[in-house]
């Protein structure tokens, strides 16, 4: 069970391979994508940040939690870093397990903890020529929803 | 006087115009160090939207700093 | 949106190209995997027959659902028939959408349904030497659940 | 009289030991010529497991059918 933070794209069926268990009978998997929309804006591009010790820690951290409330064989997450572009892949989570009930709860405890907790930051930039760090405003309405805006 | 390394992320780097500095300074903890850079450098983030890590750990406002230690502030987190 | 009985080994990456799309965020996938064990049973293969003609009428009509009842951008799954071994794709599932809680949700129903209602049949053949059409038995207890044994 | 196809699959087609065969039956309806087909073949399954296909669609039992027809009694289903 490893959480890394890749600058890279993300090598999914290596990753798969890694989840194989004579045991599993379910395997469920988590992909974000950059999309060309956010919030009515047209986006152009993503940059993604990371405290890379700190995230590696702390996605570790919870993919700790997921086996111990779900009933896992496997579970690996990457996420990834730098200049993305629409239709990149910025975050893979795939988990097995013997049954498809707890695959599926595990794979969405990780990627709804993944976001909420670890230290990865998100700048979007706009079509129209703008960009902004995500969560990060300061004036008017911001958003607190753990959710994230990407996926 | 302590001397301390702060790292920055996302809007504080680009703020900053620095990912990392070390620095001497008086305060005990990393809630006043913020409060001393932010007058410094305009970082537009309040103390209460930010979390504190201390070596590579989170650690809970006000979070005391000793000596040497690398103290990182952490901005609201948009991964995924 | 397509459902797909083949007899050859499910092609996930060929699959999961057809899902891309420009205002999707989030991808999530299911997998159901031939495992070793079944109710306490240790299990060689599985052998999987479907009546294909209506199995894909069924499964497309479970994706047009899927489309109703979530906010979708792609939908695709396969299952695969034959004698399959320990670690064989029987079915993967794969769903695209701009947020992941209709990813998650609609991979979730499709499998769900899939199980419950497209006429495809698995026999058991165990590590003892018996074999058995999985809820076909008619004598003493029978398992009458939907989700099947599998996954 | 009236002539159908039938196709078995799984359980019911080892039980039969063929996969499809033509007859000729009296049978209004899928329900019957099942239990005409049952005596015969000696099918463990009892109706009320099966769901009736007729030309590659459902039908809510009994199931009418028609000469041309083709039958498939569909066993519990177990995909996945």
């Amino acid at each position: 069970m490893h959480f890394k933070i890749t600058s890279k794209t993300i090598a999914v069926s290596e990753l798969a391979n890694t989840l194989q268990h004579e045991r599993a009978g379910a395997c469920a998997t988590f992909e974000g994508w950059v999309r060309n929309h956010n919030e009515g804006q047209a986006v152009a591009s993503l940059e993604y940040e990371a405290y890379a010790e700190l995230a590696e820690t702390e996605g570790n951290r919870i993919l700790d939690e997921a086996r111990e409330k779900f009933d896992l064989l496997a579970a690996e997450a990457v996420h990834r870093v730098g200049h993305l572009q629409i239709g990149d892949m910025a975050v893979w989570v795939g988990v097995a397990s013997a049954h498809r009930g707890p695959a599926f709860d595990a794979c969405r405890f990780i990627i709804d903890e993944l976001k909420a907790r670890v230290p990865i930051w998100k700048k979007e930039h706009y079509v129209a020529g703008e960009s902004t760090w995500i969560n990060c405003a300061t004036k008017g309405e911001f958003s607190t929803d753990d959710a994230g805006p990407s996926s | 006087m302590k001397t301390l390394t702060v790292k920055y992320f996302a809007i504080l780097r680009e703020q900053r115009g620095d990912a990392e500095e070390q620095l001497r300074t008086e305060s005990v903890d990393a809630q006043s160090l913020y409060e001393e850079l932010q007058a410094q450098h305009g970082f537009t983030l309040p103390v209460d939207r930010l979390r504190a890590a201390v070596n590579g750990e989170f650690r809970p406002w006000p979070a005391p700093v000793n000596d040497g230690d690398e103290v990182v502030f952490i901005p609201p987190v948009a991964g995924g």
